[in-house]
């Protein structure tokens, strides 16, 4: 008995974990709580009884899966970082460009 | 097909876990087509993938026997789950990852050429693209 | 002696040999340069031709079909390969089409392609070969979605391999449709093994004709029919779900265009067919009605199509809408659902994988020979510039129209045949067919009379001298059309006796 | 400025305003006011055309996905009671694959034995769909387009991201412990695929795990100067093609009845189950490379 109401709790923890991601706003909370939906997912898979299942959702699903979401969203904000810095060092150029002018 | 709307009701609360994994697939498969920042697709697709492979591995499971690894000599069917789906499900999620990086480095090399992770903006950009 | 040769149990192998060389190819060429990779492919490619062309030769001498367990242990255990005539058929086309595709589009490979990840593209050709084997050979059906995967990532890396922006977006827009589809496969496929138990198709037809009858799972059966067949046709494009095909084929490079177009929607509609005919089996699966919406969409398919091709602004989204139409073909074929009409659809199959790469391969020559400019007004008179090219891509819209001496006149001719067969619907079908013809011929005259218009100006002219591989690459797939074209009872007969071979086993 | 949720829903309806996204785009009030004249026809005329469009579009979508959600939560209510076991699923292929399967396969894990022996075709084109992963993320994240003059790659330059792990003391000691044990239960999981659960992915996932963590704390240059480009693409040469000249042969001798050299062992002890092993280990170093290869072209766009 203790088992269903265990495995009721994760799947309402899945379903709760997948509308969060789909209305969350900012990308990196939606990436840690795609992360947090992956780890329920592989004790889901040990409740189910399939151990080989859960180790390959641990280890490829929340591991790695979430790794590549967050190196991606690392080298957007890092393209966003360089534009800005482009943009400044424009702007610092024609003040100086128009200082030097005057 | 049903008789009325209480024995579908009786259906569903039974095998609620196949229920759930409809709700996933379909949390998935509309944010996958409602939402308009790619990132967000690509989680979609997860969440859409890992809907049907609960559905998969819920039919394979048998109440009160043991995951398919024979414990010393009892090698009678009566007491273990069906191996199939955890096997197929083994081969999809690697499949799932596979599909899950490839997508990402579009979205990366999307996002460094268009600095847009909105699709609209991109096609919008891409169509301006041509017309110069 | 040579009869026996072809005869003996020995060729039951040649499948298995096909798919484990490709597989190797593709890793071998995984260390190697561009130039290595490209000549692993071309012998890859021969090779499996004359694989399948012997297990082709030993089933008409046989006259029976074979499965070929994968590994110790029979069907209902382990995986199995069967071959008929069918199969052996669309696989030896498949790799002809694919052979052609890339030595035509070799120098636009050499172009578009950086040089260091110019053998990740022959890497990606040796894989869609390999899906595109197993896809026509398996006999199971959770294999079919495995290989089902590889040929999607393969495409998609097919059509970005080309290193601009365009080709990124449509890879986008490309991958979301087939992941779609795929996951509606992979529910079907869940659904039917949750009813069944069983993952290979002679188990599974004797599973759900057994169930179909009882009436036990009535409605779940007829939803996961519905989540297969959707899946794989929006994986190939019917009308619906066509958006990404204009992107797709638009933007790639005209030999991944040829062979995505050509090549891996057939292998899609391929494994439908078989899904139709050897797990849900004709009689259960007419029985749910699902071939009256494929009908529906397949002719909406051909007139939907035909008018986005006239009104398409580039000669590469007009031949990707003309392909959108002939998909649509093909699904009105499967939707009427007779002999006769299946007939006419492996020989539309047939004419559509032979025309559409030659059509795109000799497009992007001539808007080479223009400067690059896709629009009708600065392709005006390339077929001057480019005279190979300019009769090439004659010949291939000759062909779409259904012109005599032409598969495409063939297929058609089948179709209207059998829409006489059709109980209550023939007038639907011959009017579609008539109206789509028209417009085919609308657009595909209009382009071909631009080509031509303007006077030749012989110092721009790009003699044959310079393209030597894409002038005997087209030519060769021109030449087996006007051949099929012009005798087309053997294919008939294979056709005929095939579907045969299907039935019953 | 809050807008209301009558403005949102209008917004959403013209197929402007997207409910889960609030990050408002930078280029896009830039892009706006840029076209002129006649080309500003042509823009308007086929923004009306999008927009008529979008809102079909949407209205569309959302029928359809309302639609087929429900036809598939009827249709799924109606499967075979979960965890009964008269379900069809459980017949006899079920039987053989428990009963017979240690002594056909010598794995005292069936899944193992299932995937590597019985239905071995698939998971042979499981690790080919990996490849395929490689290859495109490889063309897709390969940077090289800046080279030096003599053609060698100029490194791109490696930006300080957010937080440099390899000057944080803490996470930089931590895993200096933590690092030889996750290798160790990688290696583990690998070995004892086909007795305990586990196997080539989640081993191999684990040693690629374990790789990714020693390359973040430890830098990419040392971690590349230890698994430099030949050396990846030379195990997954090596171990791709043992794997499917080892499935190749099984089936050949399968197919043709012909008697495996290959036998079962006495299961339980670790060199027994046949191939399985070795497929288990050569499956292993695929994803371990796939998956560190993975996170070196999204990191830094190569692997040298």
């Amino acid at each position: 008995m203790l088992r269903e109401i265990f495995v009721t709790l994760l799947l309402a923890g899945l379903v709760f974990c997948a509308v969060a991601t789909a209305v969350s706003r900012r990308l990196m909370r939606t990436v840690i709580i795609f992360m947090a939906y992956s780890l329920i997912m592989s004790v889901v898979w040990l409740l189910l009884e399939a151990p080989d299942l859960g180790i390959t959702e641990a280890a490829v699903g929340a591991g790695v899966t979430g790794i590549l979401f967050y190196l991606a969203l690392r080298r957007i904000h890092q393209f966003d970082r360089d534009a800005a810095n482009q943009e400044e060092r424009v702007r610092s150029d024609n003040e100086n460009g128009s200082a030097k002018e005057e | 097909m049903f008789t009325s709307l209480t024995d579908l009701w009786a259906h569903m609360a039974e095998n609620y876990i196949v229920v759930v994994s409809i709700i996933l697939f379909g949390v998935g498969f509309t944010t996958l087509l409602f939402s308009r920042n790619l990132l967000k697709k690509v989680v979609g697709l997860n969440i859409m993938d890992t809907g049907v492979y609960l559905l998969l591995v819920s039919m394979g499971f048998i109440d009160g026997r043991h995951a398919p690894i024979i414990a010393d000599g009892i090698t009678d069917a009566a007491n273990y789950i069906n191996p199939i789906p955890s096997g197929l499900v083994l081969t999809g999620i690697v499949v799932s990852v596979s599909v899950t990086a490839i997508m990402l480095s579009l979205v990366v090399r999307l996002y460094e050429k268009y600095h847009s992770l909105n699709l609209d903006v991109i096609y919008e950009l891409r169509n301006k693209e041509d017309h110069t | 002696m040579l009869r026996d040769l072809f005869a003996s149990g020995f060729i039951h192998n040649f499948p298995l040999f096909a798919i484990i060389l490709c597989l190797l190819c593709a890793v071998v060429s995984f260390v190697l340069q561009a130039r290595g990779a490209r000549r692993i492919t071309y012998m890859l490619l021969s090779a499996c031709m004359a694989l399948n062309g012997s297990v082709l030769l030993h089933n008409l001498i046989t006259g029976a079909s074979f499965t070929y367990s994968m590994g110790h242990f029979p069907a209902p255990w382990g995986n199995e390969i069967a071959a008929g005539l069918l199969e052996p058929f669309f696989a030896l086309l498949f790799g002809v089409v694919m052979l052609c595709s890339i030595t035509a589009g070799k120098n636009r490979i050499a172009t578009d392609v950086r040089l260091d990840k110019q053998h990740f593209y022959y890497i990606l050709v040796d894989l869609a070969q390999v899906a595109m084997f197993a896809l026509c050979y398996t006999n199971d059906i959770f294999t079919g979605y495995v290989f089902i995967e590889i040929c999607t990532l393969a495409s998609c890396g097919l059509l970005m391999i080309r290193d601009a922006g365009k080709p990124l977006v449509a890879a986008t827009r490309y991958m979301i449709f087939n992941l779609i589809g795929s996951g509606m496969f992979l529910m079907g496929i869940t659904m039917l093994y949750g009813v069944t138990g069983h993952l290979l198709f002679p188990q599974l037809q004797q599973a759900v004709a057994a169930s179909w009858s009882s009436g036990a799972y009535h409605g779940v059966m007829i939803v996961s029919i519905g989540l297969t067949v959707s899946g794989l046709a929006i994986k190939s494009g019917l009308f619906p779900f066509h958006f990404w095909m204009p992107d797709t084929y638009g933007t790639a490079t005209p030999a991944s265009s040829g062979i995505l177009s050509g090549v891996i929607s057939k292998g899609y509609i391929f494994l439908l067919i078989k899904i139709i005919y050897r797990v849900y089996g004709h009689s259960v699966f007419m029985e749910t009605g699902m071939q009256n919406i494929l009908f529906l969409f397949g002719i909406a398919g051909m007139i939907v199509g035909s008018i986005s091709a006239i009104r398409a602004g580039t000669i590469t989204k007009m031949t990707a809408f003309s392909s959108a139409a002939q998909i649509g073909y093909i699904f009105m074929g499967i939707g009427m659902g007779t002999k006769e009409a299946m007939v006419a659809v492996f020989f539309h199959i047939c004419a559509h994988a032979i025309t559409k790469p030659v059509l795109f391969l000799s497009g992007g020559a001539l808007i080479d020979a223009s400067g690059g400019g896709r629009d009708f007004t600065s392709l005006r008179g390339a077929a001057h510039r480019n005279p190979a090219a300019g009769l090439a891509f004659l010949c291939g819209s000759l062909s779409m129209i259904g012109f005599p001496i032409f598969t495409g006149f063939i297929s058609k001719l089948y179709f209207a045949l059998s829409a006489f067969a059709f109980p209550h619907k023939s007038m639907v079908v011959l009017l579609t067919l008539a109206v789509s013809t028209i417009l085919n011929v609308i657009y595909f005259m209009y382009v071909s009379v631009i080509l031509y218009t303007g006077r030749p100006d012989p110092e721009r002219r790009i003699g044959i001298g310079r393209q030597k591989a894409f002038f005997a690459a087209v030519f060769l797939l021109i030449l087996v059309n006007v051949a099929i074209g012009l005798h087309s009872q053997p294919l008939t007969f294979l056709f005929e006796s095939g579907l045969q071979l299907f039935l019953q086993s | 400025m809050r807008r209301s949720f009558q403005q949102k829903l209008s917004a959403w309806y013209r197929g402007k305003y997207d409910f889960t996204l609030k990050t408002a785009d930078p280029l896009q009030a830039r892009w706006k006011h840029e076209y002129t004249g006649k080309e500003h026809k042509i823009r308007e005329m086929e923004r009306r055309e999008l927009a008529f469009s979008g809102v079909l579009y949407n209205i569309l979508c959302v029928l359809f996905c309302l639609i087929f959600i429900g036809v598939l939560l009827i249709a799924v209510a109606f499967l075979p009671a979960h965890g009964s076991p008269d379900n069809p699923a459980v017949n006899e292929v079920m039987e053989r694959y428990v009963e017979e399967g240690m002594d056909e396969t010598g794995a005292v894990n069936t899944v193992a034995g299932m995937i590597l022996d019985y239905r071995a075709f698939d998971t042979l084109g499981e690790s080919f769909v990996l490849f395929t992963a490689v290859c495109a993320v490889t063309i897709l994240m390969k940077n090289t387009k800046k080279r030096a003059p003599d053609g060698t790659p100029v490194p791109m330059a490696v930006k300080p991201g957010i937080v440099e792990y390899s000057k944080d003391n803490i996470v930089k000691t931590v895993s200096r412990f933590l690092i030889p044990f996750i290798f160790v239960f990688g290696v583990y999981v690998l070995l004892n695929g086909h007795l305990s659960p586990g196997g080539g992915f989640s081993g191999g996932a684990i040693l690629g795990g374990a790789l990714i963590l020693y390359a973040m704390v430890y830098g990419e240059d040392r971690a590349a100067a230890v698994f430099s480009e030949r050396l990846i693409k030379t195990v997954v040469l090596s171990s791709l093609s043992f794997y499917a000249l080892a499935k190749s042969y099984s089936f050949f001798t399968g197919a043709n009845h012909l008697p495996s050299i290959i036998s079962t062992g006495t299961p339980g002890r670790i060199l027994s189950a046949g191939l399985i092993l070795p497929l288990n280990v050569a499956v292993g170093f695929v994803v371990c490379c796939t998956m560190y290869s993975f996170y070196m072209y999204f990191r830094r766009g190569r692997i040298q």
